[in-house]
């Protein structure tokens, strides 16, 4: 029946009936499939969490790692070896949370990869705690009287670090979330989707309902080059607008910056170390 | 000048001593350099303040006939370039000292059993060239004068010092040299000083290096291609060599925003085919614990160079001590193998960087190369390493389309594929994980899984150094120490000459040899020699093997021992009780 | 419904399994509270996977006449509410178990050797009541019935947890429950079962309570007005616990972004006068290394809840073993003293979780609660705790003009002011400092604040907790435990009856009491149990009192020690040679 | 000669000669007297670095923590006992580098303390390795082929993530960094004041007079109630804005959402167990 390339064995899905985490699983094997890649070349880097299995579900290599730490991860992988398609995918638990301090520095970074985020404003795999995205007054068996920080801004803080490639989806549109998804993996840079989940264990507030009734689809009118712009989207709350915020092209990635590149594609391992100049540098210490 | 005694001898001390930034360390850079290339054997330790300008900070440099590898707590030769500097290295001064230095200095020391003095003008000499930052090299050349290096030899140092936009200043710091070395000339004519160092004809052939070039050059040698580190006292400097050798070594060199991020960028590489180090110290390392788990679990290979230095938390930043190895070896929650490396000098920590990628790779276990501050910051006159011609062998296998990452084999060790090599695919888990690495809960599996990782230490145990036994296979008592203070262990006992008395030294110290019980046994009486608090060694000693540190001579204070202070310490032991 | 014999004693296992979110655990909590209330001794243990919903997760109920601690590996009755539940826990199942559960699994079961099967329409009933989820209230009903439970303290159960909003489905519950009870009843009146479990008066002043309460409880006892963590399994039930009492005590509860976070705010409430713990799990606990060793160095009390699951890495996140003993031990860089606590029963962690407060604001140390999953989600039918009437009694002064935060005083503790109470200032460093909390690079000073802290362990002599001895003082063998494995090991003895075998068990792991080398070697052999797969606490007691264990049993593949399994694991070492 | 009431005792400052960390100190001790506060009352908080050795200096309580962990133990120290004045300061590797994540979350919480950030776009006790702003290409000896990353924009992120004030300032204008940490320390909630500040020894690219050259001040033009408007301003990076670039007030603080302050200030030190009420839930349990 399941014959898409990037279909996992059979495997017990842990995630709960009616998770909006399948859906973004579907899209992504889809958007895989159009961009022209295998599941050799593909390395799937994922911290802890519900979102964090995905990669298990799926036909690739993976480095399912530590909580909070994809990026560093998956910013190594790309580097150690460019020709490898590379993807940070997790909870904003693990991205925006435990992982902040990487988020912010990955960004700087420009490392050619994709960092796609199941954004579901609680913490699923622990059982319903508050994430840095839960709303305000979210009340969670931790946050007793109503969650008290204001919500993460993703978008925004990715917006003042100049991320290249910054878009909001919503697990719920498959093609919509699919085409964005192959738009983030083809841009050169890093790329951020931060995708609306719906988890239908703990978060009975923000359902496939209210993210219906609580986002829209930027249009035309929105000029995705334009940084401003894009901040003050990301600023809208009520509703939380979908689609691409900002796309800035042709920025030099992280990789490319290591000398080591500058005359050869080939990855590390494929490099034999000089050992007589090894020899010299020890000479040299005479 | 005043007089008094002179020394000479074939194995001296010189002190230089001043404020952070004012080129105490172009002195020692210049003159250690000279000092070699003229035949004599070298090495130098240092002690300086956590501050970038003032303060008060030293630099010993004993100079020898012969081979020296550990710190003099006597001075011969002192040289103060301020009044403070004076005053912080006074315990050290005695009566046969020569104390050299400008007018204004000399006037602050006021005690009668003092030092002989020698009024130098540095200041003096180089303010009449233009400029008193010359006075550096007015010294310099003075202390190349008072060994009686040939001046040619400084020259050249001087040219190839000043290349580039800073050629112009050839010229001016030539002739600070030259009036330096006259002014040395002087003294010695005098008879105040007379070097009957005799050159060796062996040390042409050495390499004159720190520990923390040591430790670099050794990562190069075994492979390192990626370094991930964030900035941290005493272990930066490691960083830095490899950021300078970056382009010409093919190396990927990045300072990560925090440890935890440079740890897991470098199990990330090595998982994408890299052989990556970290380079840390106490503070930096407690923040990479939990990938120490993740690199446990997922069998990755990993090197952390781990330079101590005092602690708990910020503690005494630029000083040192042997106080992480407990730290090391407990490190990260759960249960996985490992394996320390504590080298006891820069050619043992060329050696053992080597090795840590070559074990690493070979069991995906994390290896530690355990340093301090002193280790790293000291130069060695060493004998240089064997680096033979072929580049290190790895162990990646090219991976066929049903590989799994985890296969159960005898030794533990699985054959590690990595991810675009091959028809395979690689996937590791920080869960449990079965044979293809998919995240499993069987209990059968999560036993199978603890059995294979701790299976590796069995593997491992050809690999394991011995420790090595200096003096008499006769002894009634074994001196143990570990890391950098076997060279400062071994003199002081060549000094005290007690026989029955022997070293047993280890740079490995986790796994230990499977000989170690044995020597131990054959001892009545044993003294552990460590640079912290608690003897964390020994307790390991007793934890592996059940015996017991019958003494402990423990340092923590932030310095090195020195050979005088350690030889002082053991003496006053005879006296003691042997505990049966 | 098959024939098959009739189980009934004085000690009976219950074995309820099923899917997540499925209502096992509503099943669980309405039983166990019932059982209590009906005066019998109830313990229960689970274990469940790391997913939310699906799977198959299990509890255990262990219902007795006597104090029960420790868990059976025996199912007496078995109630799987689905066919995977079934299969997850065959491996328990013998044909003296007694099997509950609907037509179409008992269909499943095939063996001709497997257990007595009893069909209950335990869905079909709560179906035709209009919901199969009332099929948790009808098995809930059906335990009671099983064990003649008055049915009116069902009715009050039913009231008490339908109310408010709820309140309307009161009805259908209570009903569902009747439906039950009766259905059980009949299975009685037919002889197919019969409780002979009597009921005990002390029951009924007993507590029914978890690990993860008792922890909460007894730091509240402490004084504990802070508490600042990040979730991680299976610490987390106590944050929740906290938070829930947040109000009413008067207590800080913060989640915070990561544990580095959630530590270091909890050394800066203490600063602040207030009694701050962090509860968390290996991996987090990992991230807090760092702030160990500044707790070490500024002496911040700081009290650590640490609950032990199986590493390295995530590993299994949701089970338990006691592996992160050394990880807690040698925390942290450099070296400062710390006490170690590991409650055996619910009972005691109320009291050891107190004490932590206490002995953290008497010494300024960091105190450790090291727990696992399993004694965490246990629950316990406990001698309630003795909670005397004066709130707990704080260490702080109120500061004079001259205050000095680290004066050198005898046994190492400094009156400890807090900001904003007195005339003082309050300066704390985590570097080196002097007596006043400023940075020192003074080598005198440094090595009087080493001493000054390592003074305290002889200062805490006289607050370490004794190991306690089970059995006879006439021993020549010691079975060693540590932690929650105490009880099963004192069962497993105590049904071995073998004379010269007594129990060693340790509640404080660290500092070891000074007695404990008298114990051991006095034991011609020494056999520690423990969960874990390198015998970390007979490592511990090996590196302090130099006796090694001569045999280990351990356990690490997530799950933990059931009597029967600990008895045959003991009893096979009968014929394996004593040791020397 | 000096007899201000902030004024630290007779240490010896480990500054280099002519550090802008000089002229930041004595501002701070200006601005405090100025607010009318006592040194017993104020807590200094900060980590290592450089600008972390601040509190010594001073006559105050201090904590001076660990490197990158100042903004939780500030936050920890101002919710354990909300009559304290909490300042956290230290350099911008320590509060943005190391400790990024806690600067993110810290700004969601809001707590009542100032966050005051010596700003020299270098790693100044370390020796001169690139810090978070460091400009690109900006060599040391750790990126000995020039930065990199793009800078990190603290103030950018900082209105990203609604701090409730944000001002940038130099150490080289005393009156205008002054008043503008008065403002900071007498707003009620988060208060972020970066401080372009030269460091003499590691950073020869950003002098007093590159700083000089490379900055204006905001004038009435600007308004700082504008989120979006503080965010183009943050977005300017040649010349660089100074001056008060956003502020919130009102805004419920952190410690105020306790319910333990409900009722009453008193600090937790203050405060009783109700031994009786522990008794009761012991109870409850059986
Ligand atoms: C260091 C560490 N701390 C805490 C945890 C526990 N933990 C696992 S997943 C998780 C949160 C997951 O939330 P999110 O990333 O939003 O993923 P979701 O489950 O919602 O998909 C936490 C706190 C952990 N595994 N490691
Ligand atoms: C965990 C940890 N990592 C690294 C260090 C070393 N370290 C001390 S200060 C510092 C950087 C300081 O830079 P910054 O915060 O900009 O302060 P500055 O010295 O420039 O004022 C570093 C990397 C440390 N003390 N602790
Ligand atoms: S807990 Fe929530 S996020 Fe996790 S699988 Fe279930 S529905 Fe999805
Ligand atoms: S190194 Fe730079 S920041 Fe540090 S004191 Fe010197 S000039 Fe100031
Ligand atoms: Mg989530
Ligand atoms: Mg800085």
């Amino acid at each position: 029946m399941k014959t898409g390339l990037f279909d996992g064995g059979d495997i017990d899905i842990a995630w709960c009936p009616g998770c909006g985490n399948y859906a973004i699983l579907e899209a992504l094997k889809k958007a895989l499939e159009e961009v022209n890649i295998v599941p050799e070349q593909l390395v799937m880097v994922s911290g802890i969490g519900q979102a964090a299995k995905i990669p298990h579900y799926m036909k690739c290599n993976f480095f399912n790692g530590l909580h909070g730490r994809a990026l560093p991860v998956a910013t190594a992988i790309k580097t150690a070896n460019p020709g490898l398609m590379v993807i940070a995918e997790s909870g904003e638990g693990d991205m925006y949370g435990e992982g902040g301090n990487h988020f912010l520095h990955a960004i700087r970074r420009n490392p050619d990869i994709t960092n796609i985020v199941h954004n579901n404003l609680v913490y699923g795999l622990t059982k319903g705690q508050a994430s840095p995205t839960s709303l305000r007054g979210f009340v969670t068996p931790v946050q007793v009287a109503g969650v008290n920080l204001e919500p993460f801004n993703p978008l925004a803080v990715a917006v003042a670090q100049k991320a290249t490639f910054i878009a909001r989806a919503f697990a719920g549109d498959h093609d919509e979330l699919k085409n964005l998804l192959v738009r983030a993996i083809t841009h050169r840079g890093y790329a951020l989707v931060d995708i609306l989940q719906p988890c239908v264990s703990f978060n009975k507030l923000n359902t496939f309902k209210w993210f219906r009734d609580h986002t829209y689809y930027l249009d035309e009118s929105h000029d995705s080059s334009d940084r401003v712009a894009a901040f003050r989207r990301a600023l809208e709350d009520d509703p939380l607008p979908l689609g691409l915020f900002y796309e800035e092209t042709g920025a030099t990635t992280f990789e490319q910056t290591f000398s080591l590149y500058e005359t050869s594609d080939l990855p590390l391992f494929r490099r034999k170390r000089d050992m007589a100049a090894v020899r010299r540098l020890a000479e040299a210490l005479r | 000048m005043s007089a008094g005694k002179v020394r000479s001898g074939n194995d001296l001390s010189l002190l230089l001593c001043g404020e952070a930034g004012r080129g105490i360390q172009s002195v020692e850079s210049v003159t250690t350099g000279l000092l070699k290339s003229a035949g004599f054997h070298v090495f130098s330790w240092k002690e300086f303040m956590s501050r970038v300008r003032g303060g008060s900070n030293s630099t010993t440099i004993r100079v020898a006939s012969h081979s020296v590898e550990a710190p003099l707590g006597r001075v011969d030769l002192l040289f103060p370039f301020d009044a403070a500097a004076l005053r912080h290295v006074r315990h050290r001064v005695t009566s046969d000292t020569i104390l050299f230095a400008d007018e204004d200095i000399i006037d602050t020391v006021q005690s009668p059993d003092g030092p002989v003095t020698a009024v130098v003008p540095f200041r003096k000499t180089a303010v009449e060239l233009g400029n008193a930052v010359y006075a550096n090299m007015v010294a310099s050349g003075f202390i190349a004068g008072l060994f009686d290096v040939d001046f040619t030899l400084i020259g050249a140092r001087v040219e190839s010092l000043f290349t580039g936009p800073r050629a112009g200043l050839a010229a001016v710091n030539h002739e600070a040299a030259r009036q330096g070395y006259d002014l040395a000339r002087k003294i010695v004519d005098d008879g105040l000083f007379r070097s009957t160092i005799i050159p060796d004809s062996v040390v042409h052939d050495r390499a004159f290096i720190s520990g923390a070039e040591a430790v670099g050059i050794g990562a190069l040698a075994g492979g390192c291609n990626f370094v991930s580190s964030y900035p941290m006292s005493p272990s930066t400097a490691v960083l830095v060599f490899m950021a300078e050798k970056a382009r010409e070594f093919e190396c990927v060199v990045e300072q990560a925003e925090d440890e935890i991020s440079a740890v897991n960028m470098a199990i990330g590489a090595w998982y994408a085919g890299a052989r990556a180090m970290v380079t840390t110290s106490g503070g930096g390392f407690a923040l990479m614990e939990e990938a120490m788990g993740l690199a446990g679990m997922i069998e990755s290979p990993l090197v952390i160079h781990l330079a101590q230095r005092p602690g708990p938390a910020t503690g005494l930043p630029t000083r040192t001590e042997q106080g992480d190895l407990q730290l090391a070896l407990y490190s990260g929650h759960g249960e996985f193998p490992r394996i320390l490396l504590a080298p006891a000098t820069a050619r043992e920590a060329i050696e053992l960087s080597r090795r840590a990628f070559h074990m690493a790779d070979r069991y995906q276990v994390p290896v530690f190369i355990l340093t301090d501050q002193y280790l790293i910051d000291s130069y060695y006159t060493a004998i240089p390493p064997e680096i033979d011609g072929s580049p290190p062998i790895s162990n990646i296998v090219e991976t066929e389309r049903d590989y799994r990452r985890y296969r159960l084999t005898p030794d533990g060790v699985s054959p590690r594929g990595i991810p675009g090599w091959g028809a395979g695919l690689v996937m590791v888990d920080s869960d449990e994980h079965d044979e293809e690495g998919h995240i499993t809960e069987n209990h059968q599996v999560r036993t199978a899984m603890v059995d294979k990782r701790m299976a590796k230490y069995a593997a491992m145990e050809r690999d394991v150094l011995q420790p090595s036994l200096v003096g008499s296979e006769e002894y009634h008592t074994l001196v143990v120490s570990w890391g950098s203070t076997g060279p400062v262990v071994r003199e002081a006992l060549e000094r005290l000459g007690r026989p029955g008395v022997s070293q047993l030294h280890f740079s490995q110290v986790f796994p230990l040899h499977v000989n170690t019980a044995h020597y131990l046994e054959k001892a009545r009486r044993i003294i552990l020699v460590e640079g912290n608090a608690t003897s964390q060694f020994g307790r390991l000693l007793r934890a592996e093997t059940g015996y017991r540190a019958t003494d402990r001579i423990l340092k923590y204070d932030g310095l090195p021992f020195t050979v005088e202070e350690l030889e002082r310490r053991l003496a006053a032991l005879d006296g003691g009780e042997v505990e049966p």
